[in-house]
This record gives C-alpha cells, structure tokens and sequence, in this order.
C-alpha cells in the first residue's frame, strides 16, 4: 500500500465526507444504545479537520495526521473525541518525519493508535467498542503486503460482528444484556475510516500511475 | 420535536448567551469557549471549582456558577462532553494561585476530556485534583456508575467550602467524602429529544415507565407498567437503602425533577419517600424539590439521598 | 395522562403534605385546610400577604410563603379557586393585627371567592384590602384580563414592603402599583392535563402553537405554525409593548416556564427578548428565568415585563 | 306546584345525583370552552350537601336551602361555588319560616336568587352563563300555576340556546367568538337542576296522594 502524505490528507477528507453522509444513520445507532450524539460529533470534528488540513501543505505523513487529530480532540468531544484524538495522535507519532509510510510502519502507526484508545478508554478488544474493529485491522495489516480493500473489508466484518457483543464500555454498557443485538457506533464510525482508506489509495494510484 | 429554539446549531452558543443576558453581574462567558465562570474570576487566594459535561440538563452545570458553588462550567454540546481544550480555558480562568478542583460527572466521554485538560493544566504549574461522582445506582458495577444529580451536592458542599478558604487538598478530600455518601436512582414516564437527531432517545407506552434511567436520554435497566407515586417510591427508596444505611442517621434528600415534571408531582413524590425514610429512623436535615439535573425535557424524577456528617451537614446550603 | 401521582382525588392533599415534608421550619399548614401559612404566623405588627387560586400553578402559590413574600397561600383544587371559607381560615391566622392583604388574580371564581372571605374578615373586624392582578395582555378589555406570571412580582414587592414594617394602605399601594405597571403574554406549545379529567384542555398539532395561553390550560387567542424562538419573542415583545412605554425606562423582565419547557428554551428566549428590549433603550434591572407560574405540564413560556420605579426596584428581590 | 319541606330535600338530593351522574359531560363542557372542572366542582359540591341535609330534619325550606347553600360555597370552589352558592342563599332568605312555599313564593325567591348570581358576577341575561337558564325560569315562573314539567322544558330550551351566544363573563369570555357553538358548562348545570325539581314534586305528589 502507497500511503504518502498527500494520500494521507485524501483519507481524513474521504473519511470527513463519510462522516458527513452517515451523520444520521451513526447518530441513530447511538440513540439505539447510547445517547445518540455519535454521527453529530464526527461530523462536526471531521468537518474542521477538513477545515485544517484542505489547504495546507505538509511534508510529512505524521505532521497530516497530527493535524487531525489536535482538531479532532477540540472539536469531537464526547467519548468519541478524545478517543480518536488520542489514536491519531498516537499514530502521528510513529508517522513523523516521513513523506511516506511503508506497510510495516503503518501497521506500527496502527498499534500506537490502538494502545492509545486502550490506555484512554481503560478497555480493550470485546468489549463492543471502535476497538472492535481496529484490533481485527491491525492483524490483518500486520500479516504486511496491506492492501486497503482488504483492510476495508476486515474493519466491515468486524463492525457488523459487534452486533453480538454485550457492551462493556462507554453509555451502552449501561443497558448491559439489551445492547446485544446493535450494531457499536464508533465500531461503525472505525469501519468507515477504513473504508475511505481504499479510496484515497486508489486516487493516489491513479494520481502516480 | 417541539422546542422554543432558532436553527440546533445554535442552541448552545444562543442559551449561554441568554444565561448571561440575564445575570450579567454574576457570570460572564470566556470569549471564544463555551465556558461560563463567575465574573469576578479567578479569586486570588481561593480554590477554583470546575464542573461542565454534556448540555441539556440545565440548571446544571452553568447555573451553579456563583457564590458558595462552582467557579466555572464547561458547557459540551447537548448531551456531549466538552472538550479538553475548553476544560482548559476554565481552569485557567479560576485558577486564584491555589489549585483547582475538577467535579467530574462518571461518563467516559466527561472523565477523558477532563482528564486532558487536568493534564494539560499540570504541565502548565497550576494544581489539580479531580473528583468523579457516581452516585447512579442503576448501574451495578460501583465503577460503571454514572454522575447523576447528586454531583449538586458536591457543587454545594465543596462551594461553600471552597468559599471558606479551605486548601485544595481538604476540598478535594471533602467532595470525595460527599461523592462516597451520596447514591440516586431516577424513573422516567416520558424520554428527551436531542434536539439534533430530532428523536425520543426511547418510547414508552402510555402505561409504561422506564426505571433507573440515566440523565442523557438513555433507556433505564426495566421497563414497567407504570404504578402510583407511592409505589414508584418505595421502589427507589428500596433500591437506595441496598447501598447506605441510615438508620438513626442525618441525611438530606433530593427529588429531582428530569425536565418536564410539575412540582407537583414532586412533592408527591417527596410526601412519601420522606416518610419511608422518617420510617427507618433516618433525620431528614434538608430537602430539596426541584429541577436541579434535568434531561432536557424527560419526565420522571431521580431520588438522591445524601449521608451526613457533621462537616457535610455544615457546608451544604 | 402519565403522571407521578396515587389518587386524583388526593393530589391536593397530598402535595401539601409533600410541600410541608421539606420545609418543615418556614412552613405549617393549617389543620383542616388546604392553607400554607408560615410557621411563624401570624407576625404581629406585620401586615399579612394571602394569596392564591386553583392549584396547579406551582411554585405559585404556597412556594412563596416565606420572609419577604406571602403569609399565607390558600391552595384550591386543582385549577378551581379555594373556597371563601378557606380564605377566611388564611387571613385570620396571618393577621398580625395590622390588617391583611389579599393578592388575587383576576378570575371571577377568585375574585368572588376572596371576596366571600374578605367580607366575613371584615365582619369579624379584620382590616382587609384586596389587590387584583391583571396582567395577561393576551385579553383585549382591561377590566377582563387574566391575571399570570406577573403576579409574582406583586409577592416579591408587597412581601419585601409589609416585611419592612409598612402599613396596610401603603403595601395595598404598592401592589396596586406593581399590578398596575406589569405586562405579560404568553405562548404555549403543547397543553395541559387536569388530573381530574384525564384530557388535554385542547389539541395541538405537532407543528402549532397556541399565541396568548392562560394558566388554566384554556385556549389561547390565536392558533398558528410554530415559529423560531427568535420570531415568537417578537410577537410577544411587540404584543406588550403596545401597552407599556419602556424607552429611557428601568424594568425588570420575567421568563416564566409554562410547566414543562427546559430551562435551555427559556434562556433562549431571554436571549431575544433582552435583545429587543435593549433596542429599544430598556434598562433591564432584574432578570427571571425559570418557573414562576405554572400551568401543570404545560409546554411553552409567558413574558412579563415590569416597569419599575425607585419604589418598586428598591423592594424587588 | 306543591314545595314542601320535604319536596325541597328531595329537590336538592336529587339534583346531587344528576350533578354526579353528568360529572364527566358537565366537565367537557368546561374542557371545551373553560378550564374542564365545572362538572367536578358541581359533584363535589352536592356530594357533600347531601352529606350535610340527608338525615337532618328541618322545619322550613329555607333551612334545608340555606344549608345547601353554606355547603356549596365551602366545597364547590371556582365560579360556580359563590354563584350557586349565593342564589340558595338568597332563595333561602325568602323561604324562611316556610313549611310549604307558594308559587309566588317560588318565583320571589327565583328572583332573589337570581338578584344575588347578577351581583356576585356583575353579569346579566345573554353573556352565556348559567343566568340564561335561570332567567327564562323566573319569568315562566312567574306567569303563576306553576308545573316542574314546564319549568324543566323552559331550562331546557335555555340551555340548548346558550350555544348560539357569544361569552362574555368567566373564562368561556376569554375565548371571545370561538366560545360560540358550545353549550355553557353552568347553564347545563342549571337546567339539570330544574330538571331533578319534576323528579321531586312527583314524588312530593305521590308520596302525598
Ligand atoms: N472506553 C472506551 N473505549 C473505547 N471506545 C469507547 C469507549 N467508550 C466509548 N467508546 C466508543 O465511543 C462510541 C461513542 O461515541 P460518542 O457517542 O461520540 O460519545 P458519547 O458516548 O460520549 O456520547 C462508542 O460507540 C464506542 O465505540
Ligand atoms: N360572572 C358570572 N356570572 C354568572 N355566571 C358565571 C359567571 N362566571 C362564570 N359563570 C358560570 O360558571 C360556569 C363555570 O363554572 P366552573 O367551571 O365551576 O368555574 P371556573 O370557571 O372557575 O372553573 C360557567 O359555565 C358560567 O355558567
Ligand atoms: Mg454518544
Ligand atoms: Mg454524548
Ligand atoms: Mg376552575
Ligand atoms: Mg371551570
């Protein structure tokens, strides 16, 4: 997988739209089994991240990303916000200082976000959260020679496998056994993360090839 | 949706400016933020008290700010924890040289963002303590559970401390002592609408009620057919008492109203869990009837029973 | 209906059981009635405040029964004026020898109950005056208006003169005066339900309003499409500003909850209302926002605004 | 018509029972164009008068109307309690020391009645109140040779008319025009009371022939 920086500022825009256009459907999730807030606050960050990041240059992966994820952590709010803040800005870290990231240092960036939610959110895989699906993708990327559709379709498999899971973590938890049968918010919200992935990518070949 | 509003997106920024349109002696607003802090912050020599969280369930927490109370509230968007960078500026603002307490409801969304800031504020020297409040018995895991109206007697206890000249560490340890003997539970006849997605966060029957419901428009833990007042309290009274004994001791009582409740109903509520708890010998110091927590515009009420020593009974007002 | 009661038949009674229950030291109800009086009534050489109506109005009215605001509320069925007797029972125990002041909205079952019992105070040498509130500008003929929300203003004002040691004809001016110089109208979104009868006073569609609303779930004066907050201000602003010149002028404004309305709408009201009166030169002195002046769960809000003088502001609380 | 001591009581316990059965209709009359208690003010009310003169004994009409009268004015509460109350008082003033009260008598006390309903609610003929019912009586009463039946058509009628009739006093006032098309909740109450009279004279004229 080919991911530049300029790729990298393709994905949080196509991420941003995806936000935008599921605003309602993640919100209705939410209501479902939380408080029905989760598709307003994405599309409220993710619209000032692209704010942020449309018309500025970058040199690096990390610096696109770091970006975002400031933006997010001041704009998001709710559990959501500081929960991909933190990821992001985790993955920033590991993404500095390169115009472009090779699969094993995104797999690494990867991991960096995951610990980062983990540590945030005190929680970890099964507890029916966004971690849900990021932990699925990390194994997937980290068997190398990523190709984004397939991490696409990974972080889909397990976002609709977060329909069976009792949640143990964040406002859902609250409604213990009647959570089982609803599909996670943020798991859905990661799932269409991923899912801009392979568009950005494919632009991004297009665009060099 | 039936609301007195302009367009959603202006919901927060248009209530706060009509809170302060209609106390401009008392509060003003942090230019730029959605913080409300007491006009004549920081007060040298005083600890500062912040609290905040999701709007919509007004008066809290911007209508605590003031004398004896909070110094300042962060005020998230409907139902949504503000952000760290928000906390932030509130700290600052309060911050009389002296330290800061945080008054953080139990919300992973709230204890994070509060979190990043009290981070944010210690890399920049001031000194910060943080206290979450979980006094929701709904939830059965003591760790789980939520903040709900009984953080207004922490506002009040480690305000008037706080007012006091208490140091940080005494308050901080004094919200503590309020948060570990205060437990609630709430039932609702009727759920809110988050004014942006326009829709009941749940629906219930003309004859149902939704027991130990939360105060952002979550489903309770049990569906019932609604039953009289006088059954609805013994249920909440029941339930509280599996969590404090009170036998012989002082206590004071809130009935909190979720948002649309007449008064009247309240005190209904009140006349009968104020005898249950005369009942099991409890002193009933102060009592509290009103809309002090509320989920918008959510029926129902919460029971909040707060154990009292001698330096709680004498801070709370 | 969905309401936290027992029995209809008992919700009056029960309510002051429950009012009573939490202010045990401020307030006693008189045996045998349905009357709040204060627990230190009757203050002798203080002229005692009375008033009252249907219940249903809550706080209003035996939530002001306390220092500087009412001696005695006589709390009817609900929505159905007290009877005279109980009236009577009322003036009798707050009178402190220095007369009585009756405080009554205008309605002819108020007006002829209060006037019962005045005359049989009068007749057992009591000194009596009687004020009548009229301030719902919502009524075209000023001799027929309701009196509303800006009934609390005359409580306030009267209960901070007659506590200030003033005489009966003096406080009887001053309410006269307060009554005189406040102006309310009203808008309500969704009705309310007498317990009695189960059955909402009318029916709203989901995107109607009802323009001019009293206080007893009757219909208002005009039925239309509901509007921004901003828009509904101004038909109300413009409303009672037809019949009171503010330019130049102090007031004090009052943002009354109908019942149900969270206090986020209300500051949102406040924000558009304090706007328009500041256009037009208004020195607004004093702002309420909350529930003053209920009716039941009623959905909506009334605005009052009272033109004060150096009298009326300086006993304003 | 032949109002004896004992036809009185009937009249009044009577009348209590129609006021309880219609509770429910008298009270959506209110709904209608008031604020939905006439119906439960008025049952209220005579419940207790019954309570009050049921198995007392009495000398005079006046004493068993003056009785109902304080009662109604201590329990019936709103527009209602003072204005009924005040017109059994006033009758019970004219039929004082009365075993048995004469047609003109009736209608004297009719009168006075009537007199005290216009003075305590500063109203008169054709504001649609309960005086539209009891005015029309008072004049078919006193054309003399009094029949209950006629009296009860009378009410009837002016009742049935108080539909046509634009408010003017109470809170139907408030509603101006659209008070128009809605019987008076304190005009049917009225009619019901002139109603349960045909009752008690037939049993008056039974119980004595
Ligand atoms: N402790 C946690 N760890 C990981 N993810 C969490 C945690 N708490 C909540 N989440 C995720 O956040 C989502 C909810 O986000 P959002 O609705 O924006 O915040 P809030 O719950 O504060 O309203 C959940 O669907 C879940 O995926
Ligand atoms: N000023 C008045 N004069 C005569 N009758 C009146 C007057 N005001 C009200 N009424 C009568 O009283 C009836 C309403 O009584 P009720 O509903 O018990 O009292 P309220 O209006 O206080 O709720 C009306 O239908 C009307 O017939
Ligand atoms: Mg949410
Ligand atoms: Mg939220
Ligand atoms: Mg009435
Ligand atoms: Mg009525």
């Amino acid at each position: 997988m080919n991911l530049t920086t300029e790729t990298a500022k393709q994905w949080l825009l196509a991420a941003g739209r995806d936000m935008q256009e599921n605003k309602g459907y993640l919100s209705e999730l939410d209501q479902a089994i939380g408080d029905g807030d989760h598709g307003h606050n994405m599309a409220r960050g993710f619209a000032e991240v692209e704010k942020k990041i449309a018309s500025k240059t970058y040199d690096d992966v990390g610096g696109v990303v770091k970006d975002a994820s400031m933006t997010i952590i001041s704009k998001v709010g709710g559990a959501a916000g500081p929960l991909y803040g933190t990821a992001f800005l985790k993955a920033s870290g590991v993404w500095k200082g390169k115009a472009e990231v090779s699969d094993e240092e995104f797999a690494e960036g990867l991991k960096a976000a995951i610990d980062g939610i983990a540590q945030r959110g005190k929680s970890e895989q099964g507890q029916k959260t966004m971690l849900d699906v990021w932990i699925p993708v990390l194994q997937e990327a980290e068997k190398g020679n990523i190709e984004a559709e397939q991490l696409a379709q990974t972080a889909k498999e397990a976002m609709e496998k977060t329909e069976g899971i009792e949640a143990k973590k964040g406002r859902a938890a609250y409604l213990g056994e009647r959570s089982i049968g609803h599909l996670d918010p943020g798991a859905y919200s990661s799932y269409l993360l991923f899912e801009a992935l392979v568009e950005a990518i494919e632009a991004g070949g297009e665009a060099n090839g | 949706m039936k609301k007195l509003i302009n367009q959603t997106d202006d919901i927060l920024d248009e209530m706060l400016e009509g809170m302060v349109a209609a106390h401009p002696n008392e509060i003003k607003r942090l230019a730029e933020t959605n913080v409300i802090v007491r006009s004549n912050a920081p007060i040298k020599g005083k600890v500062g008290l912040v609290s905040g969280g999701g709007s919509g369930h007004e008066p809290a927490h911007a209508g605590y700010v003031g004398h004896k109370l909070l110094d300042a509230a962060v005020c998230g968007e409907v139902f949504t924890s503000p952000t760290p960078d928000q906390v932030y500026e509130a700290i600052k603002a309060v911050d009389g040289g002296v330290g800061v307490l945080l008054i953080v409801k139990n919300y992973s969304g709230d204890v994070m963002n509060f979190d990043m800031a009290a981070d944010m504020a210690k890399d920049e020297g001031i000194k910060v303590e943080q206290v979450i409040i979980r006094d929701d018995v709904a939830i059965a895991n003591p760790e789980d559970r939520r903040g709900v109206a009984g953080t207004i007697f922490v506002h009040k206890i480690a305000g008037a401390a706080a007012e006091s000249g208490k140091s940080l560490k005494d308050i901080a340890e004094l919200a503590q002592k309020t948060a570990d003997n205060v437990f609630s539970m709430g039932v609702s006849l009727s759920p809110s609408i988050v004014p942006a997605s326009g829709k009941p966060g749940f629906e219930l029957k003309e004859d149902e009620m939704e027991i130990g419901t939360g105060i952002h428009g979550e489903q309770g833990i049990e569906r019932k057919t609604l039953k009289p007042a006088d059954e609805i309290a013994e249920e909440l009274v029941q339930n509280l008492l599996k969590h404090m004994d009170i036998k012989n001791s002082r206590i004071a009582l809130m009935i909190n109203g979720q948002g649309s409740t007449p008064l009247m109903e309240l005190y209904i509520m009140n006349r009968k869990v104020s005898e249950l708890l005369n009942e099991k010998q409890a002193e009933i110091k102060k009592t509290f009837v009103g809309e002090y927590m509320t989920s918008i515009e959510m029926a129902g009420c919460s029971v909040s029973i707060l154990k009292l020593d001698d330096e709680l009974e004498y801070f709370l007002h």
